[in-house]
C-alpha cells in the first residue's frame, strides 16, 4: 500500500529537541514533539512523559492510535509547574533548586487539581506525580463515578480476565459501594450490526469505537444519544454497523459492552493458550494472536505491528480460522491400491513410493503445483525437489478485492514467497496453462500438488485419471485428493512453524498454536524427507537449520538469520 | 535461632526407650480393645458404619453438586471460574457459544451447555465452592460414591443439578430484572 | 533310588506345603485383627459364607472372628482383573513375582519341624549344611524384588527395587555372622544337631546363651523379610508401594504371599536356632519321639514357638515408624556388624579357654 | 542316577552360559546378567553331585546371591539402551576369542596334567569340618594372602570413591 491510510499512519520520527520534566521525582528527558493517531507531530503529553518514563497511568479513552477525546478522566494526574516570581523569572529554592507550584483548585488552595494526562501537553521543569495520594484519590473518585451505574456482572462477561475496569477496580477500587440508589438500567443484547453486540448497562462511554469509525474506517455509524446518566452508545437510527473492521470496535473497547457475535459466551479469556501468528487470508499478512485452548482455536485478534497491520485486522480474516478445526480434515495418509482403493498408509510407505517414482521420472514429465499458502521453506524445498527431477512448476495465482486499508488484492498470503524461492515466475501462473494442456496431452505423467485442487485451478477431472502419479498434499479433501495416487495430510499454517513474506516484502515467521489431527504433519518435515530420499543432502531437521539453509541459497533472503525476524519480521526487497 | 539437639545415650542410638514406649503404647490399646470391648466408633457413633449411618457433620465436605434457585431455575452462568480453579481439574464446563439455549432463567445471559465433574478426580477441597460468584455450586453431604464404570463417575448437569437440589440464597439476576422493569427509561429486554 | 524315601519326602513337601499356605492366610488375618485392636478398631468381621448362619453358637462367632476372611481375600485376588501396563518390560514382569515367592518357601526345605514320626525325621532335607544352604536360598530372594522394581519401568518401582537390594545384602552380612557364634557354640551346621544342642535345660537355649545374636538376628530378620520398621521398598508413604506398585491381582497377591512366607521361615529359622526348635525341657520333650503321639505334639510345640515368634513381628509393625534409608544403613553397617563380629571373638576366646 | 543329573546341570549350565555372552533373543545386560545367575545355580548343583555340599551353598550364597545382585544393581543404573546399540568390535571379539582360547587350554593341561582320572574319589569329602581344616592349615599361607588380597582391594575402593582427598 503506497498511500498512507489512517490505519497506519507514516512512522514519524519524535522531535531532536527535548525537555526535561519530573516523573515522580526522577528527571527525564522527553522529546518536545511526539507524533500523534495521523502521525503529525504534536507537542508531548503528560501520559506519553509517563510512559517514556516507565509509569503506567490508567486511562480508558485514549488510545494511541486513535485522536484523543479525553472524556473518561481516568489518567488525572496530578502535577506542579515551576513558580514564577512577578519579575517573570524562576523563584527558586534555598538550595538553588527552582521552587514548583502544586496545581490546586482555584477556589480552594489545599485541594490538589489534576489535569487529564492524555490531552495536558508537558512544559520544561513540570514535575508529575502520577504515583501520587492525591493523584490515587483522584483515580478512585472517577472509578467510583464509572461504577455507579455498572452492573457487576463479570462472571457472565466475555471480557472479564482481559477488562481494564475490573483490573483498575482490584487496583484503585473500593471494596463496597456507598451507592445506594437503584442503578440505570439501560439496553442489554442490543444487535448493532452483523457481527457485533452492544450491552449499554457495562459502557462506560470512552467513545473508542465512535472514534474508530468514525476517523479511521470512514463509516460513521455510531453515537451517543440521551443524556446525563441516560447516555447510551447506538448505531444511527435505521442503520446497521456493518463495515468490514467493526470487530475491531470490541478489541478497542477497554469494558465489555461491545462482545463479537463469534466468540461471545465461547471460552472465557484466561483459559486461551495465546499464540502470536499470520493471518494468511490475504497478502498484507496482519499479525495476528491466535487464542486457542486443548487444540481448539476460539478466536484470532490483532497484534499490533505497525510495519503491517497497525493495532487493526479486517473482520473477514479474523474470523477465517473455524476450517482449521473442520471434521472432514485430512488425517490419514493414503496410497492407491492397484484396485483402485484408497488406502491408509504410513509416511514411510507413501514417501517410498513417491521418491521411487520420482526417481524413475524422466525429465520434463514431472510437474509441481505448489499453493502459495505454502511457507516460504515449504517452497524453497518443493523448489529443491522439482529442480533435481527437473519438473516444470508453478502457483496457483488467486485475486480477489483489494481495499484502501489492510485488505489485499492478492489472495494468497505468501506468493512473494514464492517468487523468491523461484517457485513462480514475475508471472505467477503463467505455467499453468502449459502444465494442463501437459496433463491433458499426457506429456506430463507425474503431478505433485501441494495446497492447490488442480480441477479448481482448470484442469479437468478426467484427465487426472491417466496420470502414471498423482501425489496430492493437502489439508481438506478436494477433487484433486479423491483422485490423488498418493493422498499426504498436511497441516494449516496454525498447525506448524514457518514464514511467509508478505506483499510488502516482510519476512513473518509464525509459531503453532494448535496440534494437527491425526498423521498429519507439517509439509516442511515430510518433504525434507523426500528430498532426502531423493538423494538431496542431509541437511537440517528443524525449522531453524532449514531457514538459514534457505537463506544461504536464496540470495533474496540473504544474511537473515530465524531468531533475529522476531514476532514482527524483516523488510526484505523481492 | 539453632537449638541443638540432646546428645543420646548408648541405649537411645540402639533406639531401645523408643521400643519400650512403643510397647507401651500399643499394648495399652490392645488390651483397650480386646479386654474392655472399647473401639473408637463404638465410643463415639454407638456402632460402625453400615448398620449405624455414619453422622454427617456440618461443614463436611462431600461431593460437589449444582444447586437450583427456588425456582427452579439453574443458578450456574457458566463463568467457568470453578473449572479453573479446580486443582485436579475434574470441573469441564461446555460454554453455551453465541448461538446456545439461553439461560432457563429471566434476565441471566447465559447458563452452561454441559457441567461435568469427574468424581474420581474430585478431591472435595471446596475451592469451588469458595469460588463460586452465583452461589450455584456446593460440596454437599454425599460421601459414598461408587460406578460401574469410569463414564458412569463422570456427572452431567442433568445429574448434578438433579443431586443438588435447591438452595435458598439470593436471586440476583431477579432482582436486577425487577428494578429494571420498575424504571421504564429504556424498554426492557429478556433474553 | 529308595522309593519309600520319596514318597515320604513328597508327603512332607505336600504337607508343609499346605500348611505353611494356611499359615500365610491367617498370619494376614492376624496382622488386620492385631493392628485393628491397637488402633482402637475391631478389623474384618463381616465375610460370611451362606452356610455360616446354620451354624449354631460358632457361626456368628466365626464371622465375627473373620475367620473366612482370608478365603475372600484369596478369591478377590485371583477373580481381580491381572492387568500388564504397556510400558513395563514383560518378561522380567511375570517372572518377578514367581521369583519373590519361590525363595522364601525353599528355606523351609531343611527347617526341622518335629522330632520324628514313626522312622521318618520330620525335616524334608536333613543337610549338612543346612544354615548355608538357608543362607544362600534366602539371599536370592532379593533377585524377586529387583526385577519387580526393574521390570515395572518406572520410577516408584526403580527406587523400591534398588533400596530392597541394598538393604537385603547389608543385613544379609549381619544376620550371617550373627549366627556364627551359635554354629560355634554347636560345632555342626546341620540344624537338626543345633536343636539337639538346646536340649535339656532353658538354660540351653541359644536365646539365653547368645542373647545378642537373638537380637541381631531379629532386627536383621525385620530388614530380610521387608517388615516395618524396615520395609523402604515398599514404603506406602513415599514410593506408593515401591516394587509391587504396578502390579495387581495374583501377581500382587504372590509378593504378598511371599512376604508373608519370608515371616513364616525366618520365623522357623529363630525358633530353630534360638528357642530350642522343637523342645521343651521338659516331661522328656526334648528327646526324640517315641510314640506317634509324641511325635504330633513336638510339631505343635514347634508351630507355638512360630506362632509367638509371627505374633511378635506383626506386632513390631504397627508399633515402630519406618526408618530413614541413612538410619537403616547406619544401624546395619555401624552398629550391627561391629557388634556380631565382637560377638564371634568372644564366643570363640570363652570356648578357647573353656576348651583349653 | 548322578550321571542323569550331571547331563542335567552340565547341559543347563553350558546352556545358560551360552546365553549368557550370546543371547540371539535380546542384547539386554540385565539378561546376560540373569542367565549368569543361573549358570551359578547350575554350577552349585554340579558341586552338589562332587558330595561338595559347602562349596556349592557357597557359590550360591557369595555369588549368586551377593556379587550377581551388585552387578544387576550397576546395570539397571547405567543407560542400557547403549549397551544394546553396541556394535560388534573386531578388537573386542578378536581378544576375547585369544583369552577364552587361552583359558580352555590352561585348564584342559592342568586337568591332564592332574592325573585325575574319572575313578579319583573325592579326599576330603566335602564336609565343612574338614575343609575349614584343611584351609587353616594345609593350605594357611593361600588363604590369608587372598585375604590380605582382598583387604587392600576394599581399602583401594574406598579411596577411589571418595571424591577428594584431603
Amino acid at each position: 500500500m503506497s498511500t498512507p491510510t489512517p490505519f497506519l499512519p507514516p512512522q514519524t520520527a519524535p522531535s531532536a529537541e527535548t525537555i526535561r520534566v519530573k516523573v515522580d521525582g526522577r528527571d527525564i528527558d522527553v522529546p518536545k514533539m511526539m507524533p500523534d493517531w495521523q502521525g503529525k507531530l504534536q507537542p508531548t503529553t503528560m501520559l506519553q512523559a509517563c510512559q517514556l518514563a516507565g509509569v503506567e497511568v490508567p486511562h480508558y479513552c485514549y488510545h494511541s492510535k486513535l485522536p484523543v477525546a479525553g472524556n473518561c478522566r481516568m489518567c488525572l494526574v496530578e502535577f506542579g509547574t515551576p513558580m514564577m516570581g512577578p519579575d517573570r523569572k524562576p523563584v527558586l529554592n534555598e538550595d538553588g533548586t527552582p521552587k514548583i507550584a502544586r496545581s490546586v483548585l482555584p477556589y480552594e488552595p489545599g485541594t490538589p487539581r489534576g489535569a487529564i494526562a492524555c490531552a495536558t501537553p508537558i512544559s520544561p521543569g513540570m514535575e508529575l506525580y502520577p504515583s501520587s495520594a492525591a493523584t490515587r484519590q483522584m483515580r478512585e473518585a472517577v472509578l467510583e463515578s464509572l461504577l455507579i451505574n455498572h452492573p457487576l456482572d463479570c462472571p457472565i462477561c466475555d471480557q472479564a480476565g482481559e477488562c481494564k475496569l475490573q483490573e483498575y477496580s482490584v487496583q484503585h477500587g473500593q471494596a463496597t459501594t456507598r451507592f445506594v440508589e437503584t442503578k440505570v438500567h439501560k439496553p442489554k443484547v442490543v444487535d448493532l450490526g452483523p457481527r457485533i453486540v452492544l450491552d449499554d448497562e457495562r459502557c462506560v462511554l470512552c467513545t473508542r469505537c465512535i472514534r474508530f469509525t468514525r476517523d479511521l474506517v470512514g463509516d460513521d455509524k455510531l453515537g451517543i444519544v440521551n443524556r446525563g446518566s441516560y447516555n447510551t452508545i447506538a448505531a444511527f437510527p435505521g442503520t446497521r454497523f456493518e463495515n468490514n473492521y467493526t470487530l475491531n470496535t470490541v478489541d478497542l473497547c477497554p469494558v465489555g459492552a461491545l462482545t463479537s457475535k463469534d466468540f461471545r459466551f465461547q471460552m472465557r479469556v484466561w483459559f486461551l493458550k495465546e499464540t502470536p501468528s499470520i493471518c494468511a487470508t490475504c497478502a498484507t499478512g496482519c499479525n495476528v494472536t491466535v487464542g486457542s485452548r486443548e487444540e481448539v482455536i476460539h478466536r484470532l485478534t490483532p497484534r499490533e505491528n505497525d510495519a503491517v497491520n497497525g493495532h487493526w485486522m479486517c473482520d473477514h480474516g479474523r474470523l477465517n480460522y473455524r476450517w482449521v478445526g473442520r471434521s472432514d480434515r485430512l488425517a490419514e495418509v493414503q496410497v492407491r491400491l492397484s484396485s483402485g482403493d484408497l488406502q491408509r498408509s504410513s509416511w514411510t510407505v507413501a514417501l517410498d513410493r513417491v521418491a521411487q517414482h520420482l526417481r524413475k521420472a524422466t525429465a520434463g514429465s514431472v510437474a509441481i503445483i505448489a499453493s502459495a499458502r505454502l511457507t516460504t521453506e515449504e517452497l524453497f524445498l518443493l523448489r529443491q525437489i522439482g529442480v533435481r527431477v527437473g519438473a516444470i512448476m508453478d502457483s496457483v495465482p488467486r485475486r480477489g478485492e483489494g481495499d484502501a486499508y489492510l485488505v489485499h488484492a492478492d489472495k494468497n498470503p505468501n506468493m512473494n514467497g514464492a517468487r523468491a524461492t523461484g517457485v513462480v515466475g514475475a508471472e505467477p501462473g503463467s505455467q499453468l496453462p502449459r502444465i494442463i494442456e501437459g496433463i491433458r496431452t499426457g506429456a506430463i505423467r507425474t503431478v505433485l500438488a501441494f495446497g492447490e485442487d488442480l480441477v479448481k485451478a482448470g484442469c479437468p477431472a478426467e484427465s487426472l485419471g491417466r496420470l502414471e502419479m498423482l501425489v496430492a498434499g493437502d489439508i481438506l479433501p478436494n477433487a484433486t485428493t479423491a483422485r490423488a495416487h498418493v493422498v499426504l495430510p498436511g497441516c494449516a499454517h496454525l498447525e506448524k512453524r514457518g514464514t511467509f513474506i508478505n506483499a510488502k516484502g516482510r519476512v513473518q515467521r509464525f509459531r503453532k498454536a494448535v496440534e494437527a489431527p491425526g498423521d498429519a504433519r507439517p509439509e516442511w518435515e515430510y518433504l525434507l524427507d523426500l528430498h532426502r530420499a531423493l538423494g538431496g543432502p542431509s541437511g537440517p531437521d528443524n525449522i531453524e537449520g532449514l531457514f538459514h539453509w534457505m537463506a544461504r541459497e536464496v540470495p533474496v533472503l540473504a544474511g537473515l538469520e530465524w531468531s533475529r525476524l522476531g514476532d514482527t519480521g524483516v523488510t526484505v526487497t523481492i | 535461632m539453632i537449638v541443638s539437639r540432646k546428645p543420646l545415650s548408648l541405649a537411645e542410638r540402639f533406639y531401645l526407650p523408643a521400643v519400650a514406649n512403643g510397647f507401651k503404647v500399643t499394648w495399652r490399646h490392645f488390651r483397650r480393645t480386646v479386654f474392655e470391648g472399647k473401639t473408637a466408633a463404638g465410643e463415639t457413633a454407638g456402632g460402625f458404619h453400615p448398620e449405624v449411618p455414619w453422622k454427617v457433620e456440618p461443614g463436611y465436605r462431600g461431593a460437589p453438586y449444582l444447586v437450583r434457585d427456588q425456582e427452579g431455575h439453574t443458578k450456574c452462568v457458566s463463568c467457568q471460574l470453578c473449572e479453573f480453579i479446580c486443582p485436579p481439574k475434574a470441573i469441564r464446563i461446555t460454554p453455551p457459544g453465541p448461538d446456545g439455549q439461553a439461560a432457563d432463567r429471566k434476565n441471566a445471559e447465559k447458563m452452561p451447555r454441559d457441567f461435568e465433574i469427574n468424581m474420581l478426580r474430585c478431591i472435595f477441597c471446596g475451592l469451588c465452592q469458595e469460588v463460586c460468584p452465583e452461589e450455584a455450586i456446593f460440596l454437599q453431604k454425599d460421601y459414598s460414591l461408587s460406578g460401574g464404570s469410569r463414564e458412569e463417575m463422570i456427572y452431567n448437569k442433568e445429574r448434578l443439578l438433579a443431586l443438588g437440589g435447591t438452595h435458598s440464597g439470593t436471586q440476583k439476576w431477579k432482582h436486577k430484572l425487577e428494578e429494571a422493569k420498575a424504571q421504564e427509561a429504556f424498554p426492557v429486554k429478556t433474553p | 533310588m529308595d522309593w519309600t524315601f520319596l514318597i515320604f519326602t513328597l508327603v512332607k513337601i505336600a504337607v508343609v506345603f499346605a500348611v505353611v499356605m494356611t499359615m500365610v492366610a491367617y498370619a494376614v488375618l492376624v496382622e488386620r485383627k492385631v493392628s485393628a485392636f491397637i488402633q482402637d478398631r475391631v478389623g474384618p468381621n463381616r465375610a460370611a459364607p451362606f452356610f455360616a448362619r446354620y451354624i449354631p453358637f460358632l457361626g456368628p462367632r466365626l464371622v465375627r472372628w473373620g475367620i473366612f476372611q482370608p478365603v475372600a481375600d484369596a478369591l478377590k485376588a485371583i477373580l481381580k482383573e491381572d492387568y500388564t501396563p504397556a510400558h513395563v518390560r514383560k518378561v522380567y514382569f511375570w517372572i518377578a513375582p514367581a521369583i519373590a515367592m519361590v525363595p522364601a518357601l525353599l528355606t523351609l526345605a531343611v527347617i526341622p519341624f518335629g522330632s520324628q514320626i514313626g522312622s521318618q525325621k520330620m525335616v524334608i532335607a536333613d543337610l549338612d549344611v543346612g544354615i548355608l544352604y538357608t543362607f544362600g536360598i534366602v539371599s536370592l530372594g532379593v533377585y524377586g524384588i529387583v526385577l519387580a522394581g526393574y521390570a515395572a519401568n518406572s520410577k516408584y518401582p526403580f527406587l523400591g527395587g534398588i533400596r530392597s537390594s541394598a538393604q537385603m545384602i547389608s543385613y544379609e552380612i549381619s544376620m550371617g555372622l550373627s549366627v556364627i557364634p551359635v554354629f560355634l557354640l554347636v560345632g555342626s551346621l546341620n540344624l537338626s544337631d543345633v536343636i539337639g544342642n538346646q536340649s535339656g535345660s532353658l538354660l540351653n537355649w541359644h536365646v539365653v546363651k547368645q542373647p545378642l545374636a537373638f537380637f541381631i538376628f531379629l532386627i536383621a530378620a525385620f530388614a530380610e523379610t521387608n517388615r516395618l520398621p524396615f520395609d523402604l521398598p515398599e514404603a506406602e508413604t513415599e514410593l506408593v508401594g515401591g516394587y509391587h506398585t504396578e502390579y495387581s491381582s495374583m501377581k500382587f497377591a504372590l509378593f504378598f504371599l511371599g512376604e508373608y512366607a519370608a515371616m513364616i521361615s525366618v520365623s522357623a529359622m529363630m525358633v530353630t536356632l534360638f528357642l530350642g526348635g522343637w523342645t521343651l525341657p521338659f516331661l522328656g520333650l526334648d528327646q526324640p519321639a517315641a510314640t506317634i503321639g509324641m511325635g504330633l505334639v513336638h510339631i505343635l510345640i514347634f508351630l507355638m514357638k512360630l506362632c509367638f515368634l509371627l505374633l511378635i513381628i506383626i506386632w513390631v509393625r504397627w508399633m515402630l515408624p519406618r526408618f530413614r534409608y541413612d538410619q537403616l544403613m547406619d544401624l546395619g553397617w555401624r552398629r550391627f556388624i561391629p557388634v556380631a563380629l565382637a560377638n564371634i571373638i568372644l564366643t570363640a576366646a570363652v570356648l578357647a579357654f573353656v576348651r583349653s | 542316577m548322578t550321571d542323569l543329573l550331571f547331563i542335567v546341570f552340565a547341559g543347563l549350565a553350558l546352556l545358560c552360559g551360552f546365553l549368557t555372552v550370546a543371547n540371539p533373543f535380546t542384547r539386554s545386560p540385565v539378561a546376560s546378567a540373569l542367565f549368569l545367575v543361573l549358570t551359578m545355580v547350575w554350577l552349585s548343583g554340579l558341586f552338589v553331585l562332587l558330595h561338595a555340599f559347602f562349596i556349592a551353598a557357597v557359590q550360591i550364597l557369595v555369588y549368586a546371591g551377593a556379587v550377581m545382585v551388585l552387578f544387576l544393581f550397576v546395570i539397571m543404573m547405567l543407560d542400557l539402551r547403549e549397551e544394546e546399540r553396541r556394535q560388534w568390535n573386531r578388537f573386542g571379539v578378536a581378544a576375547g576369542l585369544i583369552a577364552v582360547a587361552g583359558l580352555l587350554g590352561i585348564t584342559v593341561l592342568t586337568v591332564v596334567r592332574s592325573g585325575i582320572s574319572g575313578e579319583t574319589e573325592a579326599t576330603l569329602e566335602g564336609t565343612t569340618p574338614l575343609l575349614g581344616t584343611a584351609l587353616f592349615t594345609q593350605y594357611l599361607l593361600p588363604f590369608e594372602i587372598v585375604s590380605v588380597v582382598l583387604l587392600v582391594a576394599m581399602v583401594g575402593v574406598i579411596l577411589l570413591s571418595k571424591r577428594e582427598l584431603k
